[in-house]
């Protein structure tokens, strides 16, 4: 999971000297008054929590009453706000997406290692193979700081890929911007693609192909949708789960710092406010040396079978790593947070709870195995400490300064978190924009030529039909020698066996124009192109990830647009016998009260099994016939 | 011809890795007494006419929203060219004030 | 003929640039920059990537690495030593190769396929080259930029020891278009753009004849392992 | 904590493209005052214990071997936190000197 918060925030972000400080008792109490422990908020249940401030609504606030029988501390309040919030529990999308598991053949399982749920999707490729694909979001960064924002967005999705066991081998970015000529365009898309260059680049990762798109629609609200794709033998596959009591968790990788805290839900939890300066919220800063050490630290410890259970921190960071990794494993886990490694000393245990700190993973290692575990990480450098261990208690326990400050159930935080049905409304401004066609458009006159020469100028020369080589040129294609495929062609491919030369293909595709307009027929169409896209290069696809990007899921006319694309995306999989592996959704994408349109990005993954068959789209040789296929 | 220096470092509460890696060599190559690094920007710019007072906004606007980046980095120190004796007055000045270690390294101005 | 390809925290390319050893009949020997040990290899190469993320200076924090004291002094009696982009920037940090490189003038990373003109073909890494041929290898860099003092640029011009110029575009600014130089033996040579992606038909860039079939960067490697072929 | 501040600049007879492209920057957005710009780098080093003339000595070597590289770069200033009566003390001294706007804006010392 990587972080997604949104620019909003910006309003509330809690400052050091901002008087709005004092409010903020959660974040600035425990500095000054006692540590609010399991024992104290039992002993306390009048005392007022910001919860509302944290993004929580009351009546989940007095769910987690409920749960815990007692008030959270505020360390608990801290996790279930961050892991509750829309970018972490799914909760508005819940209902929908389960139609992605559901509306499936056997056929499309023949070849699905590990579906929906985990940290990305596993298709079995053949020969031994594996390969793990995922799409995600770093929208509402890559506004409020592009380079950092966008860099990040790489490094969250390529852990993702790493969690389970995999070898990156390539990346992909889906972008949207607003205007071409807007004043700020510049800013952002300079900082975008100079920050996935920036971090793509230097993990080493080929960029083998993606989107760019202007539209005024994502003006204050652009689209940085970025892919992995990663390969594993199938016996190298990890999941992220605790199992074995008695197993050490261990959390390596940089030091937790201040970034982003918070960020995964009181920045999540609502839209960009209007007017008046933004205040800017602390962002995170990717560091893509880390992570590059990360990922070889990583390969060597699953080479050497040095871990259980993998999990990588994102948004809600510590909250989220632990609570996932006991859910999924066996239910316990005890944790000292003093263990954690800090950048700034001066954290709160709040705060190291959600601090969304980059470049870090959480493992499970058997004790017997902890030496071999710490000569590979002390090898690579990478900082690493023990926090606990994993118990047979069904209780998450974390302690501070030998105090307990969370005592919960992990399913409840990680699993079992509010799930909606929000209401959907018909667009009421639909009918007329279906109604208002080309129809309605005067025609050329007869002798209009200098006007049909000004209109198809005016079309080529649009941003959006120009050559993507001034992006693309920044994005090294060449690094680890696979490269089969990448821009200018329709689909990225990859060698993944270099004596077999099997391979995959990758593409991108979505039209938020077109989903507008029809969002069940737009994500159709979007998943249609990228299957066509890995198509024609000669690979055969094979499954999909998806990365849903719309406005509020609070406005029924949003939420109707993204129960059409859902309904449309898993009908269409269906249709063409390919399953949906994974993929994200991207809520709250909208400037002030105007949501963007509907942006499902489809990402359709092909298997090869000899690289050297690919179909490149350029010309090859004079004297080739051109056909044109279908109607 | 007159100079303004501009420094622009990484705000203390993010990460700033390039600090992280020169630190961290250091300590590999045996200079343990460095406990900390981090690395910023230095802009030196040059003006044709005097230092003005206009000249002295006009930089210390651009300080803020050209050469650094408000959400990752602070402007810590704009030096404009003085005549010595300015300096030397300053100096003293600086000598009865508070110096906080890390805010202000000796010799900052803003 | 045993070829060394060290590895320092951030190295990226150097699975390819063992790939290309062997592709040219050589064995690649996988070098650890934390060991003091060549492990009696013939002769070394230094990869592209990020070492260090590139922070501090290119090349700059990797060149104080264990390995390259040994680096220095094998190279220093004569074994040859390739240092590739990356690589190319640790042999100035080290002072085996003169200049410095900095940000492209542009401002931005590229990657693009790179003509360039091999202008001495008498290195230990240019042998299989004749002086004035044009090959075509990839480029890649946000710091390729090549400058040295006017006095320094005059000096290796003269001795013969720019190795490869760019041709029709300089793609960073290089001061004279240089895009690799060599020490005053010729046994190390450093340049930006990258031979090692240029070995093998379908993944090299393209040619007139077909996309990516490009193998224009074998001859760097070619020439050090037929050399020590014939010597042996 | 005590820190020192090690800076930085290309060689003024190199090239520096990332100051002439905030130069060009500047020229095209209107501040056509400023008429050159040159980027350097400006470290903080944080030492735990006090800064006393062994640490000088190192940091010193630190700066000219580790954190500049001759051959494209000065080290342009190192300052020493120091007590506020040395701080006077040497800016009453600077007064009676030389300043030449390039090579030591305002307030440097090395
Ligand atoms: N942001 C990007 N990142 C990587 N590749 C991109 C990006 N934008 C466009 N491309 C690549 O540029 C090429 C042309 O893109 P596009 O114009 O969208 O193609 P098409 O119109 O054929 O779908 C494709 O190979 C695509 O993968």
């Amino acid at each position: 999971m990587t972080t997604e918060t949104s620019p909003t925030a910006a309003s509330q972000t809690v400052e050091p000297g901002d008087p709005a400080a004092a409010d903020a008792e959660l974040i600035e109490a425990p500095r000054t008054a006692r540590l609010d422990t399991v024992e104290v908020a039992a002993t306390t249940p009048e005392k007022e929590q910001p919860y509302a401030a944290l993004g929580l609504k009351p009546d989940e606030y007095e769910r987690i009453r409920n749960i815990l029988g007692r008030r959270p501390t505020s360390a608990e309040l801290a996790m279930y706000s961050v892991m509750w919030s829309e970018h972490c529990s799914y909760k508005s999308s819940k209902v929908y997406l389960r139609q992605f598991g559901k509306k499936v053949t056997p056929e499309m399982k023949q070849h699905l290692m590990v579906g929906m749920g985990e940290n990305a999707g596993v298709l079995d490729i053949g020969e031994g193979w594996a390969v793990t694909f995922k799409i995600e979001s770093h929208n509402h960064p890559s506004y409020i700081e592009p380079f950092q924002g966008a860099a990040t967005g790489v490094g969250g999705i390529v852990r993702d890929i790493i969690s389970m066991g995999a070898r990156p081998v390539a990346v992909m970015d889906a972008l949207r911007f607003g205007a071409i000529d807007h004043p700020d365009t510049a800013r952002v898309v300079h900082g975008v693609v100079a920050g996935i260059s920036f971090y793509g680049n230097c993990l080493g990762l080929p960029n083998i192909g993606g989107e760019t798109w202007f539209d005024p629609v994502y003006q204050a609200n652009p689209l940085v949708n970025a892919l992995a794709v990663g390969v594993m033998r199938h016996e190298d596959l990890h999941l992220a789960n605790a199992k074995g009591t008695g197993n050490k968790v261990v959390l390596f990788g940089a030091r937790t710092g201040g970034d982003g805290i918070g960020g995964a839900s009181i920045l999540a939890s609502d839209t960009f406010a209007e007017g008046g300066p933004t205040k800017r919220p602390a962002v995170q800063v990717g560091d893509p040396f880390a992570e590059k050490v990360l990922i070889e630290c990583c390969l060597e410890l699953f080479a050497g079978d040095l871990v259980e259970g993998i999990q990588d921190l994102g948004a809600a960071g510590i909250s989220c790593a632990t609570s996932e990794l006991a859910s999924n494993g066996d239910g316990g886990m005890s944790i000292v947070l003093d263990e954690v490694l800090l950048r700034d000393p001066t954290l709160t245990p709040e705060e190291i709870l959600m601090s969304e700190s980059q470049e870090r993973m959480m493992a499970i290692v058997r004790p017997e195995k902890l030496d071999g575990f710490m000569e590979v990480v002390r090898k690579w450098d990478v900082e690493t400490s023990v926090l606990g261990e994993v118990t047979d208690t069904g209780r998450l326990s974390i302690t501070w300064r030998g105090e307990e400050i969370v005592n919960v159930d992990p399913r409840t935080v990680a699993v079992d978190g509010p799930v909606y049905e929000r209401p959907v409304a018909y667009p009421s401004y639909l009918d007329a924009l279906q109604a208002d066609t080309t129809e309605s458009l005067a025609r050329p006159a007869d002798d209009a030529g200098d006007e049909l020469r000004a209109q198809f100028l005016q079309l080529v020369g649009s941003a959006n039909q120009a050559d993507a080589a001034w992006i693309t040129n920044q994005y090294d294609h060449y690094v680890l020698g696979n490269t089969a495929l990448a821009s200018p062609d329709d689909a990225g491919m990859i060698r993944v066996d270099e004596e077999s030369g099997l391979g995959v293909s990758v593409a991108t595709d979505a039209n938020g124009r077109y989903s507008q307009l029809d969002p069940r027929a737009g994500a159709q169409l979007a998943l249609a192109e990228a299957y066509r896209n890995v198509a024609v290069t000669g690979a055969k696809p094979m499954g999909v990830s998806d990365c849903l990007n719309f406005g509020s899921p609070e406005n029924p006319e949003v939420m109707w647009q993204f129960a059409q694309s859902v309904e449309g995306l898993a009908d269409g999989c269906l249709e063409l016998g390919i399953p949906v592996t994974g993929g994200n959704v991207s809520f709250y994408n909208q400037t002030g009260d105007v949501p963007i349109h509907p942006t499902p990005v489809v990402a359709v993954l092909g298997v090869i099994d000899d690289v050297a068959r690919r179909i490149p789209s350029g010309w090859q040789d004079d004297g080739h016939n051109i056909y044109l296929l279908g109607d | 011809m007159p100079t303004i220096v501009v420094e622009v470092m990484p705000k203390a509460e993010l990460l700033d890795p390039q600090g992280k890696a020169v630190a961290g060599a250091l300590a590999r190559t045996g200079h343990g007494s460095i406990s900390g690094v981090r690395v910023g920007k230095r802009f030196e710019l040059t003006v044709d006419g005097p230092i003005d007072d206009d000249v002295k906004t006009e930089v210390a606007a651009l300080a803020e929203n050209v050469l650094s980046n408000s959400v990752i980095e602070d402007v810590v120190g704009i030096h404009y060219e003085q005549s010595n004796a300015e300096l030397a007055e300053e100096a003293v000045g600086a000598a009865s004030a508070h110096h906080d270690g890390y805010d202000a390294p000796a010799g900052e101005t803003h | 003929m045993r070829i060394g390809v060290i590895t320092f925290p951030g190295s990226l390319d150097d699975r390819d640039a063992q790939r290309a050893v062997r592709l040219a009949g050589g064995e690649p020997v996988a070098l650890w920059h934390g060991s003091h040990d060549l492990e009696g290899v013939d002769a070394l190469i230094l990869p592209g990537g990020f070492s260090y993320g590139d922070y501090l200076r290119c090349g700059a924090i990797a060149s104080l690495s264990p390995i390259m004291t040994e680096v220095v002094d094998a190279a220093n009696k004569g074994m040859p030593v390739l240092g590739i982009c990356n690589g190319f920037q640790m042999l100035t940090e080290a002072h085996l190769l003169e200049g410095g490189l900095i940000r492209n003038d542009h401002g931005s990373f590229i990657c693009r396929d790179q003509v360039l003109r091999v202008e001495n073909a008498s290195t230990d890494w240019t042998r299989e080259f004749d002086a004035g041929q044009q090959i075509t290898i990839p480029l890649k860099n946000g710091e390729g930029g090549f400058i040295a003092s006017e006095e320094t640029l005059d000096r290796i011009e003269g001795e013969g020891r720019v190795v490869f110029r760019y041709v029709d575009v300089n793609p960073n600014g290089s001061l004279r278009d240089i895009a690799g130089i060599s020490n005053e033996r010729g046994n190390v040579v450093g340049l930006m753009p990258h031979p090692e992606h240029a070995v093998e038909p379908g993944f090299g860039p393209d040619t007139a004849a077909a996309m990516r079939s490009g193998i224009d960067g074998l001859g760097f490697f070619t020439s050090v392992v037929r050399r020590t072929l014939v010597e042996a």
